[in-house]
């Protein structure tokens, strides 16, 4: 493998776009991995989160954007906490993963699709029906097969204990509550035509 | 009239997956003489999925809820569910930049002015009502539990934002257990994440962190989990079997509401506490009952053996 | 600088020799970018600053004042500060009857190791005045 | 008046963004200035010979230069034009470099304000007066404040050195930190056997008068001429009739007392010697444990104690001492372990502090030299260093390095290996901070020699799991977490500052920065000098530092004190308040606020009663100039009117 080529390869555009979005200073950073050494999720990410932190200060975009690791940090917050630089790790996370949708850079599909139909079932329903959320992540996303195995897990063992209820509670859904997601769609197009 | 009031949301969970959580804190709260007023038309606060797409989206169906709260004049909302509290502390911080703010309240029909404190239900059960109350309130001692306190990954994180209790060593509901005369165990993993939302999604993954939380309350001495988030409970009660199946483990550990274990040693009935939800059956364990007058008797014999 | 505003106002500020001096010392010898406004008179202590120095600067042309000692309790003086923190704040309910926005006077502490604590002070202190605008109708300085 | 006005360019400092030729010519303009001009590096031998000249060919009598901090070279060019026959008080500074050039890049908004510096100082200048240094007589005794091994130091020097030292000692006894070590990096050679020949001397010296467990409980004065007031603690045992037997110790039921030589490693008697070797090597009684004072019954000690030294009534005693200067070496203290809650605070027994970890490597230590573990008294076998436990850690207030923790785990890791040869140390570390003489080897030989296991991350979780203690943490050169089953894990605690650090400071009129560590006087140039004139440093109340350094500021404070004390006589600065006898009411407004009682009432001839102020007293603070309603009492150098004429300079335009 050559060298990477720091000179031709430093997204400093990307490093400044970041800064600008999260307010967070990767420079702040010293690399000390404690956040890698507390996160519950290291061994499934493809680049510990100390690494992505590195990533982001040698502005290594598509490196970053394209990891499974910014999808599958469940913003246990261990890292933030223990940060001794004060660094609001979870936080650089989370906005690393509004760049990866707006770029259309999603390594792992599944859990987006999982947060997408979690919130189209608030926007339908006004609160999150579980029901309803599981039909929208089979139908809309295909995942058919993970789907019935769940409807085996969970299903059975909730509807004997009335946890899951098969209709959604009686609010059905409120006018204001589907503004706020179209009010919210039009000022993200407004924003990416500036 | 009850002597102290707070707004309450009990958010979606608490409707289906997790009543217990809702029916036991009510159970509890009244015997406290606590009144719980639910803001009407209350609508999910976003939650993870919110924040993963974007802060003022979240932030706006968090704080819709909270200016709900606000025109009912009142000063603190108290929410069982840590991350429905983490997503109105959230909006209530980065609603203090004004430019935030204003973009949020663009999305809303009422705007959100900011004045509405989130608490969590533990916190006002450990702070507002206290310990004294509580053990003044126990008729019921479990002599069979040994109770793990597991408070999950963010009711006390990130410090700066819950500012409640230790953010690595928690102890609210270890001392609340305790009044309760249970058994509490020394637990290290108090705040290591349960396997979060990905129960739907990466199911090896929150199952593998499942099984570490359960295998260090046994080690720990402990023959059933005190929760107090409706996740940790979910991942936490029905992948047992499961995990067993997998790693040829025998758990069979109760994990129960420590509203329930209020309820019980208050002398609920457990249908009132809704016990029968639990997935693992804690019915064994909860045989053994003293009143609390005999084991207050018990102690100090046992004590008066200990210092001979 | 020009993230206060445009055209420079007059700022004088009076700095105890041990504490605040140093401080202003700490922050140019770490280079810590400050607005230009300030002018410093040294001073041995802040017990040393007479509140009429204060409304003489601000009646014959200064649009702020700022005055910073040693921190309370670590006064190269012992309590020399002590002194300068009653007779100030006496003078910032003065100048309201005088007719002088209180905001454009300041006291505050800063230790000699505090430069980025100074940066900030002098920063805040120059936006605060720039927001309230020229106090006197000045003559360009020219003549 | 002829005024002359020198712009220094400090090369490019200055220059690169102040116009500094335009400066000199603005300055020509103003009424009074003679001679302006900008020079290269003014403070050079040829920039001043330049002023020299200038004074001479010019016939200057007022000098303004424009440069750097007077701070940094007010004295040099005061000396500059006193050698050209002025009296050193016509000098005024402009500070335009650290107030100007160095904090904005506007060369056109820096010009203009280097211009307002420089008219600022030639008002000043025309309004001075000479002024004239009278001297005194210097008290040549020395006070050294704490008895670590940087104060030890010190107090030998100046007693070698024919000076009379009082030392004074918060413990039981001297030898600070250092004593506590086992062996000392980087040679390994005994703690004990290279300090305690050192601490005999500081007991026996006849100039050294040493007052251990007691405190500074006032200072009053000035450089050669302090008077402090000392408490002695009540120790509860009368130390000139102890012998340091160690009856008492032996027989003394209360055996829980809080140890606080060891660390609380292990617990001792009420009445105890801190330790074999302490000098002074006399028993005290912790009140807080012992039993004739919790409970009112007991007496053993009194009854056993061959000397009838014990005193239950004895009561603190405030002794007064003079002195001349003062030498502080108080040393520091570590963080408090409960702090660190990721790693269990002190739940956890098998989780220690590295200085416990010494006490157990100790030979006279609680466990003779035997490293066990505290929970079971097993000997460990799998070993954990933590690194930086509370350094470098801005999240908890501590963001800056401890500087000696490397340093003694890499010895920690070593000795390990000798004491359990079976043993495997690993140390977690974020950098090997290590660049002194002999110091990168050493930690190289813990790892090639000794087979420490170095693993680059930070510790993020300690917790127990069986009988191990789980250590989690990152190997970030691996990019992967890490867990190890260790038996014992022992933190590098950060240093911090000594407890009672800020009052101290506050007594001394000495500053302290954020943390509690005193601040000298130059961080490069006057390392051991403080901005109190007569106060010195030593050792790690400046800052954390290894014994190598602490040794080598003590000697250096030493030396300064030395050096002050080779004069018989010093120069009071003569910038000090005076009375206008004629404009003075005698209202005594100003005896009343002065800090330093300066001020006493005074008759005149004429039976006119008027405030006077005591020369060698007055400390120059202005205080009372402020207060005076009269304007009778005034700053020299400092008065009304040449502040207010810094005020016209700027504001009348
Ligand atoms: C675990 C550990 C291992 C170490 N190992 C080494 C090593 O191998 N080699 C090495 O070079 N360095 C080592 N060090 C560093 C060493 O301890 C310090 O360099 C040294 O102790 C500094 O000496 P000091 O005299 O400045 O301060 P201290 O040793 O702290 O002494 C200060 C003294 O002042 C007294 N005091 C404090 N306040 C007052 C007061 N208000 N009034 C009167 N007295 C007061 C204290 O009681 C104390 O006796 C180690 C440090 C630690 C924590
Ligand atoms: C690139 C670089 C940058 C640095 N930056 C910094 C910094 O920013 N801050 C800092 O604190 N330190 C810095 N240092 C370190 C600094 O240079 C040294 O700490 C300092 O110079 C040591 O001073 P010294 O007097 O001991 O030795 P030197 O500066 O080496 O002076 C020794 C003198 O002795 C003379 N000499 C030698 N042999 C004899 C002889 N036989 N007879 C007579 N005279 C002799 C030499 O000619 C020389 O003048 C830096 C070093 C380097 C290399
Ligand atoms: S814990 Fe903080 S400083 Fe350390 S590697 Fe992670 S982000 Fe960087
Ligand atoms: S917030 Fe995300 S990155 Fe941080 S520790 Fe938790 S899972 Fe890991
Ligand atoms: S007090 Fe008495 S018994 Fe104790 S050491 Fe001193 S002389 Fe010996
Ligand atoms: S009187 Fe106190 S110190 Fe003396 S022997 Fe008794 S308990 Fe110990
Ligand atoms: S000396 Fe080493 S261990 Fe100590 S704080 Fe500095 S880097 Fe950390
Ligand atoms: S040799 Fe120099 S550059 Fe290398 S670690 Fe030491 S001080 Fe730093
Ligand atoms: S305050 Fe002024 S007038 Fe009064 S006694 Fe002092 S010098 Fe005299
Ligand atoms: S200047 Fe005045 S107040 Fe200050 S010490 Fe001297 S006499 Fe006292």
């Amino acid at each position: 493998m050559d060298a990477l080529n720091l000179t031709e390869k430093t997204d400093w555009t990307f490093i400044e776009q970041f800064k600008k979005e999260s307010g967070d200073n990767p420079s702040l950073c010293y690399q000390c991995g404690n956040c890698t050494a507390g996160c519950p999720y290291t061994h499934y990410f493809d680049y510990p989160v100390s690494m992505i932190m590195r990533l982001l200060q040698t502005g290594q975009k598509e490196t970053i954007l394209n990891s499974k690791a910014i999808w599958l940090c469940a913003t246990c917050e261990t890292c933030t906490t223990r940060c001794p630089c004060e660094i609001d790790v979870a936080h650089v996370m989370d906005v690393l993963r509004h760049i990866a949708r707006r770029e259309n850079k999603v390594a792992e599909k599944g859990v987006k699709s999982f947060y997408d139909s979690f919130l189209k079932s608030v926007k339908l329903f006004s609160r999150m029906y579980e029901v309803g959320m599981i039909m929208i992540y089979m139908l809309r996303y295909g995942y058919m097969l993970s789907a019935a195995k769940l409807g085996m897990d969970i299903g059975p063992k909730f509807l004997t204990r009335g946890k899951l209820s098969f209709f959604p509670h009686e609010l059905m859904g409120n006018a204001e509550v589907a503004r706020i997601f179209k009010k919210y769609r039009k000022m993200e197009k407004e924003r990416a035509k500036k | 009239m009850a002597e102290k009031k707070y707004a309450y949301y009990s958010g979606c969970s608490q409707e289906t997956s997790s009543k217990e959580y809702d029916i036991s804190l009510r159970a509890v709260m009244k015997a406290l003489d606590v009144e719980l007023v639910e803001p009407e038309g209350w609508s999910c606060c976003g939650s993870t999925p919110a924040h993963t797409v974007n802060h003022v989206l979240a932030a706006a169906l968090a704080a819709r809820n909270l200016a709900l709260v606000e025109k009912m004049n009142m000063p603190v909302l108290t929410t069982p569910c840590p991350s429905c509290l983490t997503a109105f502390k959230e909006a209530n911080h980065r609603m203090e930049n004004d430019s935030f703010k204003k973009d949020v309240n663009s999305l809303l029909d009422n705007p959100y002015n900011g004045t509405v404190d989130a608490k969590s239900s533990l916190q006002i059960i450990y702070e507002d009502i206290g310990l004294e109350t509580i053990a003044s309130k126990v008729k019921y001692v479990f002599t069979e539990l040994k109770v793990a306190p597991y408070y999950g990954c963010i009711m006390n994180r990130p410090p700066a934002l819950a500012k409640f209790d230790d953010p690595e060593n928690p102890i609210a509901m270890d001392k609340i257990l305790s009044a309760l005369g249970l058994n509490v165990c020394d637990f290290a993993f108090k705040t290591e994440c349960c396997g979060a939302g990905y129960g739907y999604t990466k199911k090896d993954m929150m199952k593998e962190l499942t099984y570490k939380v359960l295998d260090m309350a046994r080690d720990a001495g402990a023959n059933c989990i005190a929760v107090a988030c409706p996740v940790c409970q979910m991942n936490l009660d029905l992948n047992q079997k499961e995990i067993n199946k997998d790693r040829g483990s025998d758990f069979n550990m109760p994990v129960i509401y420590f509203t329930q274990l209020m309820g019980l040693a208050f002398g609920c009935s457990p249908k009132e506490l809704a016990i029968k939800k639990l997935i693992v059956n804690p019915d064994k364990l909860l045989k053994n009952r003293m009143l609390k007058s005999e084991t207050d008797k018990g102690q100090d014999k046992e004590k008066l053996k200990a210092s001979a | 600088m020009s993230d206060v505003g445009t055209k420079e106002l007059r700022i004088v500020g009076f700095l105890c020799n041990w504490c605040s001096y140093g401080g202003a010392d700490t922050a140019g010898v770490g280079r810590f970018k400050q607005p230009t406004d300030l002018r410093i008179i040294r001073v041995p202590c802040s017990g040393r600053v007479d509140p009429l120095f204060v409304v003489r600067a601000l009646l014959t042309g200064a649009d702020g004042v700022l005055v910073s000692g040693c921190h309370p309790r670590d006064c190269h003086y012992s309590e020399g500060n002590y002194y300068a923190r009653r007779r100030l704040e006496m003078l910032r309910r003065l100048l309201q009857f005088m007719g002088i926005d209180e905001k454009r006077f300041h006291y505050t502490w800063v230790s000699a190791s505090e430069g980025q604590k100074w940066q900030q002070v002098v920063t805040d202190f120059t936006k605060q005045v720039h927001e309230l605008g020229p106090l006197h109708d000045k003559k360009e300085k020219a003549d | 008046m002829r005024v002359g006005v020198f712009i220094c360019h400090c090369g490019s400092n200055i220059a690169g963004t102040v116009d500094v030729a335009r400066v000199a010519a603005e300055a020509r303009k103003i009424p009074g200035v003679a001679f302006a001009t900008n020079y290269m590096y003014t403070c050079s031998e040829p920039g001043q010979d330049e002023i020299k000249a200038a004074i001479k060919r010019e016939n200057l009598d007022r000098i303004v230069v424009a440069a750097c901090s007077p701070r940094m070279h007010e004295n040099t060019f005061r000396k500059t034009i006193q050698k050209a026959g002025l009296n050193k008080y016509f000098l005024e500074m402009a500070n335009i470099r650290e107030h100007i050039a160095w904090i904005g890049n506007d060369k056109e908004l820096n010009t203009e304000k280097a211009i307002d510096a420089v008219s600022m100082a030639i008002a000043k200048v025309m309004q001075n007066k000479p002024l004239h240094a009278t001297s005194f007589k210097i008290n040549k005794r020395v006070l050294v404040i704490g008895g670590g091994v940087a104060g030890m130091q010190a107090a030998l020097d100046c007693a070698d050195g024919g000076l009379d030292v009082v030392l004074v000692e918060k413990s039981p006894a001297v030898g600070g930190i250092m004593a506590r070590l086992d062996k000392t990096f980087p040679t390994i050679d005994c703690s004990i056997c290279i300090l305690g020949p050192k601490m005999v001397d500081v007991g026996q010296h006849e100039k050294i008068k040493l007052f251990a467990y007691s405190e500074i409980e006032e200072i009053k004065g000035y450089i050669g001429n302090y008077q402090i007031k000392i408490r002695k603690k009540a120790t509860y045992v009368d130390w000139e009739k102890c012998t340091g037997c160690g009856l008492c110790m032996e027989k003394c039921p209360s055996k829980n007392s809080y140890d606080y030589f060891n660390f609380g490693v292990a617990p001792t008697k009420a009445i105890n010697i801190p330790f074999p070797q302490a000098i002074p090597k006399k028993a005290k009684i912790d009140p807080n444990y012992c039993r004739q004072f919790l409970k009112g019954k007991c007496g053993v000690c009194a009854k056993i104690c061959p000397t009838g030294a014990i005193n239950y009534e004895m009561k603190d005693e405030i002794v007064t001492e003079e002195v001349g200067a003062i030498v502080v070496a108080t040393g520091y203290g570590l963080l408090d372990q409960n702090i660190l809650t990721e790693y269990g605070g002190t739940r956890y027994p098998d989780v220690i502090s590295g200085i416990q970890y010494e006490r157990l490597l100790n030979a006279s230590g609680p466990t003779s030299g035997h490293i066990e573990r505290p929970s079971d008294h097993t000997e460990p076998k799998t070993i954990v260093f933590v690194s930086c436990a509370g350094s470098r850690d801005k999240s908890i207030g501590v963001p800056y390095c401890s500087g000696f923790c490397c340093m003694y785990i890499a010895k920690q890791a070593i000795l390990t290996k000798d004491h359990i040869p079976d043993s495997q140390s690993y140390v977690f570390y974020m950098d090997i901070r290590s660049p002194g003489k002999g110091y990168d080897e050493f930690t190289r030989r813990a790892q090639e020699e000794y087979g420490a296991q170095y693993i680059r991350g930070r510790v993020s979780k300690i917790y127990p799991k069986g009988k191990k203690m789980i250590v989690r943490g990152a190997d970030t050169l691996l990019g992967t977490q890490v867990e190890i089953e260790a038996d014992l894990v022992v933190l590098a605690t950060a240093a911090i500052a000594a407890e009672g650090a800020a009052e101290m400071a506050e007594k001394l009129h000495i500053s302290y920065d954020t943390f509690g560590f005193y601040v000298e006087s130059h961080p490069k140039l006057r390392p051991v000098e403080t901005n109190t004139s007569g106060v010195f440093l030593a050792g790690a109340c400046q800052g954390p530092k290894d014994i190598p350094s602490s040794v080598g500021q003590g000697s250096a404070a030493a030396a300064k004190v030395l050096s002050l004390f080779s004069r018989d006589m010093l120069e009071s600065d003569p910038a000090i308040a005076q009375v206008n006898t004629n404009a003075c009411v005698g209202c005594l407004k100003c005896l009343k606020t002065c800090p330093f009682q300066a001020i006493v009432e005074d008759t005149l001839r004429s039976g006119k009663k008027v405030a006077k102020v005591i020369e060698t007293v007055c400390a120059g603070c202005g205080v009372c100039t402020s207060t005076c309603p009269c304007g009778a009492i005034q700053l020299q150098h400092f008065t009304d009117n040449q502040l207010l004429s810094e005020v016209s300079a700027i504001c009348q335009m």
